[in-house]
């Protein structure tokens, strides 16, 4: 009768919580590794903080480097069977060095270029997870068409050195913004993500192989298309159909079911299917994109240009009368107060 | 990507043999990702916190969304599901936006402030 | 209905002073005020006085539900206490508007409307026999009185604003639990809910003396906050220090009652067997708030501030007679409530009319205004010796029964007391109080007559002293007015002593002063029953610590004569005589 | 022309009863030469009855109180439409001598039997509470009034001498016509009539609505001279002082109402009955505790109410108002209430072993201490202040030592000479602006124009020392004496008040040898100064002075401009009436009762002297009652020696140190004593520092608890209210910084944020 909140609750709650989550993932890592070097990892990412040349980045950087160099061997030792391959390696030291850099480097247009090397290293990692497309769009994107706006921004924003004004880096860009609470907050925070996703990742299982052909289904044009252009089958024979069987829940095709102009059907089975009827990466996602998520493409569009005109409202000139009451302002600023700099005059 | 392909021993083995015939994804292969993953978005969101310069600050976010990216991606490798990848997508055109409306804030405070310190632009007494 | 058209009275003509041009306000407010004390007039006329115990004038719970599953409704009565309150509402109503003419000259129809929706509430209080109908008008006096602190008040009028709604507010929703409290445990054991506060009191007397107990400490401490009771108190001081002249008056008359009223009308009745656990201890805070009050009053130097004190000790007077729960205490503190609104009333009106011509209610600044204003000073004196309980005038009434219902309401009476058997003391009743506690809270009297006469004595008496710019004029008649510095202020127009208008905003008070002092016999004998059912339903079912049955109701006539103020101890106390709320309130007057 | 009516009427009522009981002076001898214990007893057992069975009085007897209600009002509208006249005296006297003419009327109405002794006049129904069944489950508190001869006496002095002094004051205080006399006369009848309620009323209810009127009229009169602050502060002190004593009446008030179920008179007396029986039968443990703490309660407020000890403090102080004021409210009539209280109550005292030993100290003492302090002041009017003290004193030691005719009748001739002395230093005061200093003073009798004075003076201060047989003070205080040698229990009491009596006769000549024979001096004081730009001052002495230049000799060439003032008729005529009177109340000493006139009256009264024997009674467990003598002579015949030859010694040290050989105003033979009595003197002219003791004992540590207090409520119960306030607050403004409205912060947070909710989360999900 009655729903009674004891006291009993939430201590209850709090008993609950059990610091051995945290030791779920030793099916992928050691745990004590893992985070002793997410903590070596963050004193060292503290330390490549820019401070204005009070800390050794180099050092900082290094120890990060360590850090992440012993995740990864953990990592591996867990799973020598099977190791990523070599271009893994390569492309996260790249990127996540890059990353480094992009954090730490005092110069904005550094650090927008270390982002591109970023960009391209992510790609990299695209490629191997065979995600083509993406890893293309992924470059042409975000390294031509999104950073090169960043550098034309931060081109703008930056006074050009001269010969009256040596070049001369501001102190929000060479001084980092509480250090140590943020490290800690991300490291904390990367500590806990890899846990929850370790500690789940154990219990999920790959799907079973060649499901990428039961796309083929829903292309029934393409696969007609293809087989009369290698002559599989003839002028007058049509895609009839498709035998699937179904293991595991998971349908995957067997044979095409052609049918000619006399009604009579034959299969073809998969073995003699062309290269080219293979489903690809793009079609993949093209199928994936305009099937089952149209009106998220439609979402995207109002985005995108709901962002243009955004952009084209912003960064207008103000019109004159803002300017007028700013002026205005500033001199009634400077009446009252006679050490107040000129304004924005 | 025939340029890429044509790269000797790069794509061949891996790439390729799964685009053939993707062979299922080890789950300590994700895992490996996944930590890259989380690397990455750490190390964007430190650069957030710490940086005070705008325009780097958005450079971050872009940092994350790369990390997410790559979570999205592996996950989709790895369930061998194009949604992932679609999510990416989405990512790209909201990075893209972010950045149009971002740096056209960024342009109208520089011109006010002349200054990129996010910690100028607050009217608030603390 | 009539009830209903009582308190949608002052609601319409707040919302006509609302569209209404500014000009217009006051007089619209005065209208809307004269007229729910017209109908007040036309109530008084039409009560049936013989049945003083029953409710009248019913407006019943069937056709003025507004929520039916949780049983919400506006039902609407009144019995003979409730009547005298709201005679005391609806007359002090016209007063703080005319006492307003000169004081507010800004915000003019937002300070009306605000009042006019005021003695809506107030009235709805009074009338209100829903507890969450009643709950809603008890909160809603929050917000115009909250309103006319924070505009009209003086310079801390903020803090003091946000202090007394915070405050009161806070005890209200603590009364608020109780009240859900008990109707929860009924809608659980009935399957019906319901905030019938009849029901819900004959369910209440019924639960265990634990449960009881919490029921009372919720209501108690929301009603004491309100009241206020001594740990409860600080509120008012600078409440009332800080509000405008009307506002004190209606704070001190009519708000602090609704307190003291839910006490006698929910607290006592609803639990019955904790209050005669507690009214020891309840006593207890009572004369500690009585003497503490009136110590602090002695050493204060802002007039107000002193009234608002004395308040404190009276109300102790008040609550302690309630606290020695016999038809003596109860009446005394009912006579009180009203007592106490009409004297404390008119000296918030006298010090207003002082801040009106001085702006100051420091007694360093002011001194022997007899000279200067003899008119008014009379008034102080008069209304000072109300306030001290001068026989004659109505505190002395009220204060004296107050004091002798604690004296009589002990036990030990004829069990062997000072040598007294049974049968020995015919003049006391059951109860925990007795003669200490009368006789501490008595020396309450020597402490009223310190402060009030060391106020007198400072303000009225002695040496002429004005603030730095009053004195040394000429004041003729217009003392003020024509005087440079000053001359911008409105109090210019006020003559040196009383105008017409303030004199006739004074004169009623006095009347009824002088009408209650000299011959309450009427409104006692009006108050009888429906105090002697409330006590000896007290006594009855506070006596009955054993779980008692709910017993089926039966018609009796209003208890006052039944044997149950029989001396003797809480165990000899008679088996419960049940009574029949419910049969009397169906029967409406007219 | 109503004046003269008025007058004519005081005369005729002031001889009337004197020439009534003349007639029946010898049977009353008779019976007082009876033996007392015998016919005590039975006087007891049939007053008591009917005390018992009230009958109902005539309606018209409600206009004793009513008249002077009506004076207050047509006083007060006086006031309303400020009138410029005499009128609210004329019209006070009017209607006070109304009031006087019925109270007579209503005297011989009762004395004649026509109105039953006792009855009640119920006039309507004031309070009335029932909480049950019956009378005996409810107050009654009718205003009604209840009639006997002791009301009968006690109210034709109080109108009488009100009226009387209604008539002096309007000269008095002419002064003030236009300014403050019409609030005087409405304060004097409302006092009137305040005491009027306080003795007539038939409940102890209506007595406390009396007893505290008169205290608000007495706190209105006595800072009638509002600007002077000590005035204000003499004022507040009396109504503060007496509310303590209010007090203790109120609470034995609810006690009666508690144990007798009423507060009636006439069913207090019949249900006390029983106990009374029982009391005569020796059965003291049948009368419970209770019912002996009833009469402690209520002699606190008779203390309070007649200056006794330990509340006397606010009587001397009382003098600061008029003097009329003095004269009637602080000399004959307001304080003698707790006399009447106490022979009120009389049955009730008796009941208690303790409550009439304590009376009878306690006016002892009071009356010492008083004698003491009067015996060194040096303002006139202070020391008639405590000569009252003193008197009253005397007063309640008569009640106490079961004479309670002889306190009466000290009551009715003490407010005869006392107001008449208080009347003369009024004049004096009046004449030379105010001054009071007896060393300042000096021939004022002999001066033109006083004579009058002097002569009442003279005869005021013989019937306060007690001069034998010709005073009629000497008779009463004889009798007071006389009744506490008698008593056995109360030798020392006697003892004490012949010591007092002796003091008595010394300070009251002193006061007499220096201010009105000797060398003529004086000094004006101060008022012609100090309240010459005052509305309120009595100044007109001033004017009046400079009127009748050249008539009237010179006191002091440094007060060349200043001329005392001869009294005019109406207070010439007053002090005359007085004068007369206080000589002809003797004669009341040998008509009526078998001790006079006023113990046929208290005899028919709840005061009932019947109750000595009784008590006696039971004192002795029903044995013989023993009669104390003096040195072996009949005690009350012995002190009518002893005290004449203890007041003839007092008066005769006075002339020797105060007016043998005294050539200037300021110093006498007295001055050489002084060092002999070390600091006495001094601490007696302090006043035994008892004002200073209160005020360092009660006043002053409830001042700082009252401080205590205020800092209690701001720091500690407002501290808490504001803490539960602060902490919200505090958490708000510590919270506050991290709202700074950058980026980083919240940004921080929310990723600290995150962090431990999927920390919390992963810990969870294990």
């Amino acid at each position: 009768m009655g729903c009674r909140v004891s006291v009993h609750g939430v201590s209850g709650f709090l008993l609950f919580l059990n610091p051995a989550g945290l030791m779920g993932i030793d099916a992928f890592i050691n745990p004590y590794l893992f985070y002793g070097a997410v903590v070596l990892g963050g004193l060292g990412i503290a330390m490549a903080l820019p401070r204005g040349g009070k800390t050794a980045q180099i050092v900082g950087a290094v120890v990060a480097a360590l850090a992440g160099v012993l995740v990864l061997v953990g990592l591996g030792i867990k799973s020598v069977a099977s190791l990523p391959n070599i271009y893994f390696y390569i492309f996260s030291a790249i990127g996540l060095g890059a990353a480094v850099r992009v954090i730490s480097h005092p110069r904005p247009v550094y650090a927008a270029l270390y982002f591109i090397l970023t960009v391209l290293s992510s790609a990299g990692l695209f490629l191997l997870l065979s995600a083509e497309f993406m890893a293309m769009a992924l470059i042409i994107v975000y390294a031509g068409a999104i950073l090169i706006t960043y550098l034309f921004v931060i081109m703008l924003a930056t006074q050009a050195p001269s010969e009256a004004r040596p070049e001369e880096l501001a102190e929000y860009d060479t001084v980092a913004r509480e250090p140590i609470a943020a490290t800690t907050a991300g490291f904390v925070l990367l500590a806990v993500l890899t846990s929850l996703a370790f500690n789940g990742m154990s219990t999920l299982n790959p799907p079973p192989p060649g499901t990428p052909d039961s796309v083929l289904v829903q292309i029934p044009r393409k696969v007609e298309r293809v087989l009369r252009g290698y002559q599989v089958i003839q002028k007058d024979e049509k895609v009839e159909g498709f035998n699937r069987v179904s293991g595991d829940g998971v349908a995957a095709i067997e044979s095409v079911i052609v049918k000619n102009a006399e009604g009579k059907t034959r299969e073809i089975a998969k073995e003699a299917w062309p290269e080219e009827l293979r489903v690809r990466n793009v079609e993949q996602l093209g199928l994936n994109l305009l099937q089952d998520h149209p009106g998220s493409i439609e979402i995207a569009g109002v985005i995108l240009l709901m962002a243009m005109l955004g952009a084209v409202v912003l960064s207008r000139r103000q019109v004159q009368i803002d300017e007028d009451a700013k002026r205005r302002h500033s001199q009634t600023l400077a009446e009252t107060t006679p050490q107040a700099p000129g304004g924005a005059a | 990507m025939n340029m890429l392909a044509s790269i000797p021993g790069v794509l061949d083995a891996a790439v390729l043999a799964q685009a053939s015939a993707p062979a299922p994804m080890a789950q300590s292969q994700l895992a490996h990702y996944m930590f890259i993953s989380a690397a990455l978005f750490a190390i964007g969101l430190i650069g957030f916190l710490t940086r005070r310069n705008l325009i780097i600050m958005f450079l971050c976010t872009e940092l994350m969304f790369q990390a997410a990216g790559v979570a999205l991606i592996a996950f989709s490798r790895f369930h061998m599901n194009m949604t992932g990848q679609t999510f990416v997508i989405f990512i790209l055109t909201v990075a893209a936006a972010e950045a149009a409306m971002a740096l056209a804030l960024v342009v109208l405070l520089f011109r006010r402030r002349e200054s990129l310190n996010a910690e100028e632009f607050s009217e608030m007494k603390g | 209905m009539m009830l209903a058209v009582l308190i949608l009275i002052p609601l319409a003509a707040a919302v006509m002073v609302a569209v209404a041009p500014a000009s217009r306000a006051r007089s619209i407010a005065m209208v809307g005020m004269l007229a729910a004390a017209a109908m007040t007039g036309y109530l008084l006329f039409s009560f049936d006085w013989e049945h003083t115990a029953a409710q009248q004038f019913t407006l019943d719970e069937e056709s003025s539900r507004l929520i039916g599953p949780l049983g919400v409704s506006v039902s609407m009565s009144v019995d003979s206490i409730s009547m005298m309150l709201v005679t005391l509402t609806a007359l002090l109503g016209p007063i703080c508007v005319a006492a307003s003419k000169t004081a507010i000259t800004e915000r003019v129809k937002t300070y009306y409307a605000w009042m006019l929706v005021l003695q809506s509430a107030m009235l709805g209080v009074f009338c209100a026999r829903d507890m969450i109908f009643f709950y809603t008008c008890f909160e809603f006096t929050l917000i115009p009185m909250y309103i006319m602190i924070s505009l009209w008040g003086s310079t801390n009028r903020k803090k003091a604003a946000a202090k007394f709604f915070l405050y009161t507010f806070t005890g209200s929703v603590i009364a608020l639990a109780g009240i859900v409290y008990v109707a929860w445990s009924y809608a659980d054991r009935h399957g019906t809910w319901t905030f019938d506060a009849d029901t819900l009191m004959r369910w209440s007397r019924s639960l265990p003396a634990a449960t009881q107990g919490w029921v009372l400490g919720a209501l108690l401490l929301g009603f004491a906050v309100k009241v206020p009771l001594f740990p409860f108190h600080t509120w008012l001081p600078l409440a009332h220090t800080e509000a405008p002249t009307a506002g004190s008056v209606i704070l001190a008359g009519v708000l602090l009652k609704l307190g003291t009223y839910g006490l006698v009308r929910f607290a006592l009745p609803f639990a019955p067997m904790a209050f005669v656990t507690y009214s020891p201890a309840i006593a207890a805070v009572c004369v500690v708030g009585i003497l503490y009050g009136g110590l602090i009053c002695w050493v204060q130097n802002d007039v107000k501030k002193l009234v608002a004190y004395s308040s404190v000790a009276h109300l102790g007077f008040c609550v302690l007679g309630i606290a020695s729960y016999n038809v003596m205490g109860v009446t005394g503190s009912i006579l009180y409530m009203i007592n106490h609104g009409l004297s404390t009333g008119a000296l918030f009106l006298l010090i207003g009319m002082i801040y009106e011509r001085y702006h100051t209610r420091s007694m360093k600044e002011l001194g022997g205004l007899a000279a200067k204003m003899p008119v008014w000073s009379t008034f102080m004196v008069f209304f000072a010796m109300a306030s001290v309980g001068l026989p004659g005038l109505n505190g002395f009434v009220s204060e004296f029964m107050c004091l002798f219902g604690a004296f009589q309401a002990s036990d030990q009476w004829g069990a062997g007391l000072w040598g007294t058997a049974a049968g020995q003391t015919p003049g006391a009743t059951p109860g925990h109080l007795g003669a200490w506690v009368a006789a501490i809270a008595g020396t309450g009297m020597v402490v009223a007559a310190m402060y009030l006469l060391y106020m007198v004595g400072k303000v009225v008496w002695g040496p002429l002293v004005e603030p730095a710019g009053h004195g040394g004029h000429d004041h003729g008649v217009h003392g003020h007015g024509s005087h440079g510095s000053h001359g911008q202020n409105d109090h210019g127009v006020l003559p040196r002593d009383l105008t017409g208008r303030e004199i006739g905003v004074l004169v009623p008070l006095a009347a009824l002063c002088i009408y209650l002092g000299v011959y309450p016999s009427p409104v006692i004998k009006a108050l009888k029953d429906p105090v002697a059912l409330t006590t000896t339903d007290v006594v009855n079912f506070g006596a009955a610590r054993a779980a008692m049955p709910l017993v089926p109701p039966a018609n009796t006539v209003p208890a006052g004569h039944q044997q149950a103020g029989e001396h003797g101890a809480a165990g000899q106390a008679p088996a419960p005589k049940v009574d029949n709320h419910a049969g009397e309130n169906k029967e409406t007057a007219r | 022309m109503g004046f003269m009516m008025t007058l004519s009427t005081i005369l005729a009522t002031l001889a009337s009863p004197i020439a009534a009981l003349a007639q029946s002076e010898a049977a009353h001898a008779a019976s007082q030469e009876a033996g007392h214990a015998a016919e005590h007893v039975a006087h007891a057992a049939e007053k008591i009855e009917a005390i018992a069975a009230p009958g109902v009085g005539p309606m018209w007897l409600l206009l004793i109180p009513v008249l002077p209600l009506v004076g207050f009002v047509l006083s007060a509208l006086c006031a309303a439409f400020r009138v410029k006249s005499k009128l609210p005296a004329w019209l006070t006297v009017l209607c006070l001598g109304a009031s006087f003419a019925v109270t007579l009327g209503m005297y011989l109405q009762v004395s004649s039997g026509q109105i039953a002794n006792p009855s009640v006049a119920t006039g309507f129904e004031w309070i009335k509470v029932a909480w049950g069944a019956g009378d005996a489950h409810s107050i009654i508190a009718n205003f009604g009034l209840y009639i006997d001869s002791l009301t009968c006496l006690w109210m034709l002095f109080v109108t009488g001498l009100a009226t009387l002094i209604g008539l002096y004051a309007s000269e008095y205080m002419a002064g003030d016509v236009g300014a403050g006399y019409c609030r005087f006369y409405a304060a004097f009848n409302l006092f009137v009539f305040s005491m009027s309620c306080l003795v007539m009323g038939d409940n102890l209810l209506l007595l406390y609505l009396g007893w505290e009127g008169v205290g608000l009229c007495s706190y209105l009169l006595i800072g009638y001279f509002y600007k002077k602050p000590s005035a204000v502060e003499a004022g507040k002190k009396a109504f503060i002082v007496n509310r303590i004593g209010d007090l203790g009446l109120a609470l034995g008030l609810m006690l009666t109402a508690v144990h007798f179920g009423s507060i009636e008179y006439s069913v207090i007396f019949a249900k006390a009955q029983p106990y009374l029986a029982a009391l005569s039968e020796g059965r003291l443990g049948d009368i419970p505790a209770v019912v002996q703490l009833i009469p402690v309660l209520l002699m606190i407020g008779a203390f309070g109410k007649s200056a006794q000890l330990p509340l006397y403090v606010w009587l001397p102080d009382a003098m600061e108002g008029p003097t009329p004021v003095s004269a009637l409210i602080h000399a004959a009539t307001m304080v003698t209430a707790g006399v009447y209280l106490v022979a009120r109550a009389y049955p009730l005292f008796l009941l208690s072993e303790t409550a009439l030993p304590i009376v009878a100290w306690t006016g002892a003492l009071t009356a010492l201490l008083a004698a003491t302090i009067g015996m060194a002041q040096f303002d006139i009017k202070r020391i008639m202040a405590y000569s009252t003290v003193s008197q009253l004193g005397y007063m309640f030691a008569g009640l106490g030592v079961l004479t309670s005719t002889g306190a009466a009748f000290h009551v009715f001739t003490h407010a005869f000479f006392k107001a008449m002395l208080f009347l003369s230093c009024g004049a004096v005061m009046h004449g030379f602006a105010g001054q009071l200093d007896l060393r300042k003073l000096s021939g004022v009798g002999s001066m033109p124009g006083w004579r009058v004075v002097g002569i009442a003076m003279l005869v005021g201060c013989l019937n306060l020392a007690g001069f034998p047989v010709i005073t009629s003070g000497y008779w009463s205080k004889d009798m007071i004496l006389g009744g506490a040698f008698a008593n056995p229990h109360m030798v020392a009491i006697g003892w004490i008040l012949l010591i007092t009596a002796g003091l008595t006769a010394y300070y009251t000549f002193r006061v007499y040898f220096r201010v009105f024979v000797g060398p003529k001096y004086f000094e004006p004081g101060d008022e012609v100064h100090g309240h010459a730009g005052d509305d309120h001052g009595h100044d007109h002495g001033h004017d009046h002075a400079h009127a009748d230049h050249g008539d009237r000799g010179h006191g002091h060439d440094a007060h060349a401009h200043f001329h005392p003032h001869a009294p005019g008729w109406a207070i010439n005529t007053v002090l005359a009436i007085l004068a007369v009177a206080a000589f002809a109340v003797i004669g009341l000493r040998f008509v009526g009762g078998h001790e006079g006139w006023v113990s046929g009256l208290i005899e028919h009264s709840s005061a009932n002297y019947g109750g000595h024997a009784m008590y006696a009674a039971a004192a002795s467990h029903g044995g013989e009652h023993a009669h104390a003598t003096f040195f072996g002579y009949d005690a009350h015949q012995a002190m009518m020696y002893v005290s004449g030859v203890v007041g003839f010694i007092g008066i005769a040290v006075a002339f020797v140190l105060h007016y043998a050989g005294r050539t200037t105003a300021a110093k006498s033979r007295a001055d050489a004593l002084l060092p002999l009595v070390g600091p006495l003197a001094k601490w007696a002219q302090g006043k035994w520092y008892v004002d200073e003791l209160y005020n360092a004992i009660i006043r002053v540590p409830l001042l700082v608890a009252a401080h205590v207090f205020h800092l209690i409520d701001k720091a500690i119960v407002d501290g808490i209210v504001d803490l539960f306030g602060w902490v919200p607050k505090f958490t708000g403004s510590s919270l506050r910084p991290s709202q700074s409205g950058v980026l980083h912060g919240y940004a921080l947070s929310m990723a600290g944020g995150l962090a431990v909710l999927v920390l919390i989360v992963v810990m969870v999900m294990r």
